[in-house]
């Protein structure tokens, strides 16, 4: 299926790749525990879990400095903590509690952290991508040599808007990279049932855009083929298009593993289970001459820790006092009167 | 007669008309899906198959202009929008196209288009993914606005949005499906420019739609433990409104409050207030009242969200100022 | 150029040829009679002459029954007159006369005619394409074998609306057939500093529809592309796309020769004008054997006649009463009440 | 000082700010067309090139919110729309994104985000080129929405807007472009969120904004003729709204009569009248009145153009039946 691939392993440093097995493992973990509280009605906003896709945003955000831009959907969480953002202001987020990192006003669908240059998550399908678009506008006029990424679903590439911005990013030649994680589905409906054409390849392609598609499960290729588009980017060779190959294993929102409700089978769940993402990474990494594979209980251990410590900060945190409602519509704050 | 749930109702009203006519059809993002609509499309695919109920891509704009241009050739569409927010992608079909396709021929093409749009709030979903845009619509001349409170009228409207000729923006609200009232098992259409007093009173009239009149009742209903007889108005339609009623009920209490889902600003309330104070000025005795959300966005966080929804006990409250 | 072509020109009757011509320059002698009334301000709304463009209109059209159907844009005088709309009613609709064809309320970029199938000209940028996938469903539903057609500019596919439509309509195999008029041009615009990619061949097929570029200025060649088109979709087989090379030779809006404006050149309006269709289609009638020269200055004279009467017409018209100006924005007409 | 008409108030305020301040920059579709901006963006390309003056593909959508990203990366865009009736494609980006991205994120990321969008309408324009959409913008949270009514405001206003921190909608109105009055030449600001007085008057407060105040200007003119003197406020703002100056105003005069470019039905003459009926009831002497767009789309044949767009005689006329 790839036209990306994995290259040689041994010429990926050992440190990349720990890199990219801790973000993915701490995803992981994370939404492993997010799922335990969903299930016991904790958490009360609608979450869209990321499990099994994880190698697509550590794969892509390992080539991202601190300063480049993310943005990012309904299903976020995978990107928030790739890109940086902290355990502890997400776990918060996600109770609702004034200590969230949009202070307990987003929910799951809509994280930021723009101190590591995670813009924001848009719940509107094919939304973030515009913004995208205007970071790496700034990029360009600013020619700070940041790069800019839009996360989106194959759902987005149903909207027009789209389109609109394919032609755009390549017309200016912006500094953007589109990743597109193709799971198959947008809510319980296939691809096959929204495109007549489901290759993205030549939709792509004919904006100019360089498109490749790898195996999204592949920490190593996702890597490998986002950090040669990247380089192509920051020389001012503007837009590039990677197209993720995978498949989600929970329900489309909430915890459960969505099988009774008939729109998927069981068998394909399974096969997409048995290229567990992080399974392969982590076979990977185990192989490195230079790798004692007893650092995976300690990393293991460090990531569970800082899981709970999340869930504890969240449970001393407040949730946001009353005045907060009326603020941040617009700065002016005593412009909004009621 | 029996009970009905809002989201049956809905339900039947579809299964009835498609029966009936082969010229409705069903189309929007997720009509099919086990969760988006809740039980409003259920089983209808089964029954009436893949070239009459059509779950789409993602593409707002596109469909809604595929049910319009269905329209003006002789069907009856039904484009569904699970969620109003969506609906900002198809403005452009719905306001300079639906809206406008009848008035700039000269009357030459009538376009009997139903929207559905689905006002889906509350469990903390935020800013993108509660919206209750009405207002925006009452102001597109062109076009009708209806809001059905209650299972019968859910269904009455529906029917009577499907066989009408003009475009109707039907909006349901996910608040109201698990509400449940008598409903007749024929097939009958409610009007889709009358308002009705669902509680008399002479003390005080309030206005309210939708998931607010439920609201409303139950501030009437603890208003008349203290004695202050309030009158409830369903709008039932927001455009074409039922001035009438307003005023009729206005002349006889005197007193006007508005209880509204949506923003306070240009929204609803803003118009009801506004037909009161040049039509039925001569009629008050005390100032109007706005209980409407915030001029915010939806937070998040349950406790936000709890200070952000207005309910009959914030009604209750501010008739009391002005009693 | 082409990749559809004029075939044997010997192959197409002469009746098909010589209507063609008729409806060509009955469009052509009508605009230049609004052109002259614009110039003389007798005509106020905003029109957008077709001059040049004619050979699309009338290959197309020629093809179509009267109860297809036809959606158009702000530039739509050809394709109304094409599809068969009247010309009095044309006229009168510029002038904003009770007897236009949208009663005077749509003016020249809103024009209708439902009894020959003309379902209405848009004045949003391809805010036209999804309304014809509509009345495509509509056949498709009723099996009626009605074929829907949308007349569009390039401008109109840098509209995401565009491609969400191209998707459906193949998605779903809809009767219709995507016209794109593209004459390089959207407004000052040229394709190139619109497009990143000005070459839509791919961005169609890329949808699983099939596209052919033809010389928009050879009504042969649209004609005979069409054709087989249309009656593949008439068989059921699903949309299709040609998009016709030309040009306009005045201003985007208004009768003027738009050269001082300064964003095209004099040389490539003339290169054009040079390839005039009308004169090419006569030509090719001109050198039928069974055809008798002598006719082509019947048919103008009895074309100008008409365009004349038309003009008399609407003199003779009424602009519509007050009381028209509250009818019609929805049905129950006591409904608006001010 | 010198006289300087409204478009080139808005090009020398354009000038003036990119001048100033690098992070600004214009984009739009047809913002380096002779003819659609008219003179507003005169000469910019010029001077800034095509990385700060872009004209782009018709992509309404795409190209707004990459200003909504470019704004929240550190940029001061200018997206600007030839016609508000363009605008309905680019709602999804306005509504979902500019206006909730600093609510909805707690305050962490501002939108210095300013959109242009022009009305233009007249000339037998009909009803899909020539709409007034201040109402439904108005409604939106998170979205400043001002319009101002003569070249001093228009530059005043537009270098505010850029340089606030806020989404802002500033809508110019082709039928003012000619107008002139003196304007500084340096670079000033004026208010975002004030009215003015531009007449003074204790009979009857006529509140208009943008091109009405104009003919309630000169309405205000033929009325002192009949020794009725009316007091004019230009809204400027129609979000926020300065509520305080209405009910100043009808303090004094008691009577109200709001003017607006926009259609009736929950327009922005509705949320005024709303205004004055909830804060400022026991101010009022006689029912308020609304002057405004009859609910239908714009027609375009001339002698029914004259009849849809209100001017100064109607408001005389309906200012004397309230005497
Ligand atoms: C404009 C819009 N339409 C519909 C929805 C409802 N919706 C939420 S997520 C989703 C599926 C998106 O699928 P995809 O983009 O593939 O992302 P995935 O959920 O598969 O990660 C849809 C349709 C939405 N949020 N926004
Ligand atoms: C949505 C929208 N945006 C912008 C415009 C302004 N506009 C009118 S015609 C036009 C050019 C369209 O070009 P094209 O589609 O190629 O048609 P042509 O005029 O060349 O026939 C534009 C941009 C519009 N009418 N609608
Ligand atoms: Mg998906
Ligand atoms: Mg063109």
């Amino acid at each position: 299926m790839s036209e990306g691939f994995s290259e040689s392993i041994e010429s990926l440093p050992t440190g990349v790749l720990e890199e990219m097995y801790v973000t993915m493992l701490k995803i992981r973990l994370f939404e492993e525990k997010v799922a335990e509280r969903l299930y016991e009605k904790e958490i009360i906003c609608p979450v869209h879990l990321y499990v099994g896709q994880e190698a697509i945003a550590a794969g892509v955000c390992q080539n991202l400095n601190i300063d480049d831009y993310v943005f990012s959907t309904h299903r976020s969480h995978g990107h928030y903590i790739a890109k940086g953002g902290g355990l502890k202001e997400l776990m918060a987020e996600l109770y609702g509690k004034e200590t969230g990192c949009s202070k307990g006003k987003g929910g799951s669908m809509h994280l930021v952290a723009p101190e590591v240059g995670y813009m924001g998550s848009s719940a509107i399908v094919a939304g973030n991508i515009p913004l995208a678009l205007g970071t790496a506008f700034s990029g360009k006029l600013l020619g700070n040599g940041k790069v800019s990424v839009a996360f989106f679903g194959d759902g987005a590439t149903d909207e027009g808007v789209f389109y609109e911005c394919l032609n755009i990013a390549s017309l200016y030649k912006l500094p953007i990279i589109f990743v597109c994680e193709n799971n198959l589905f947008s809510t319980h409906l296939p691809i096959s049932m929204r495109q007549a054409n489901p290759d993205l390849s030549m939709k792509v392609k004919a904006n100019s855009i360089p498109f490749v598609r790898v195996d999204g499960n592949d920490a190593v290729a996702v890597y490998n083929t986002a950090r040669k588009m990247i380089e192509k980017i920051r020389n001012g060779e503007g837009p590039a298009f990677i197209e993720c190959m995978t498949f989600r294993w929970l329900a489309h929102v909430g915890p459960t593993p969505d099988l009774d409700v008939g729109y998927r089978k069981k068998k394909d769940v399974e096969y997409w289970m048995e290229r567990c993402p992080i399974k392969k990474i982590r076979s990977v990494l185990t192989k490195k001459k230079d790798y004692s594979s007893r650092k995976l209980d300690d990393i293991e251990k460090r990531l569970k820790k800082e899981v709970e410590e999340s869930f504890e900060f969240t449970k001393a945190s407040n949730y946001p006092n009353s005045q907060n409602l009326l603020r941040h519509a617009i700065n002016t704050e005593s412009e909004v009167i009621q | 007669m029996r009970n009905l749930s809002y989201s049956k109702a809905i339900n039947e009203a579809l299964f009835q008309t498609m029966e009936k006519d082969e010229r409705v059809f069903i189309i929007g993002v997720g009509v099919n899906s086990p969760w988006y609509v809740g039980q409003t499309t259920a089983r209808l695919y089964d029954t009436y198959g893949q070239m009459r109920v059509i779950d789409t891509p993602v593409s707002e704009n596109g469909i809604t202009g595929l049910g319009v241009g269905a329209a003006i050739s002789g069907l009856r569409p039904v484009v569904t929008h699970a969620r109003m927010d969506f609906m900002y992608y198809a403005m452009d079909q719905i306001c300079n196209h639906a809206a406008n396709w009848n008035y700039m021929f000269g009357g030459r093409l009538t376009v009997p288009l139903t929207i559905r749009g689905i006002v889906n709030r509350g469990g903390e979903q935020a800013a993108q993914h509660s919206q209750a845009l009405q207002s925006i619509f009452m102001h597109i001349p062109g076009i009708k606005v209806v809001m059905p409170s209650n299972p019968y009228d859910a269904k009455g409207m529906l029917i009577a949005a499907i066989m009408d000729d003009d475009p109707v923006l039907y909006i349901d609200d996910k608040w109201l499906y698990d509400e449940e009232c008598d409903v007749p098992e024929e097939v009958y259409s409610a009007p889709l420019n009358k308002g009705r007093v669902t509680i008399e009173g002479d003390d005080i009239t309030i206005v309210a739609s939708s998931y607010m009149v439920k609201e409303a009742e139950k501030a009437a209903k603890q208003l008349a433990a203290d004695n202050i007889k309030a009158e409830v108005i369903d709008l039932r339609s927001i455009s074409p409104i039922d001035s009438e009623i307003i005023l009729k009920s206005i002349q006889k209490t005197g007193r006007l409050i508005i209880a509204d889902g949506t923003w306070k600003t240009g929204g609803v309330a803003a118009e009801v207030a506004a037909i009161a104070a040049t039509e039925g000025f001569d009629l008050l005795k005390a100032p109007i009242k706005r209980v409407t959300l915030p001029d915010i966005p939806a937070p998040a966080s349950g406790p936000l969200e709890a200070l952000y929804y207005p309910d009959y006990k914030k009604i209750v409250e501010v008739v009391k100022t002005m009693a």
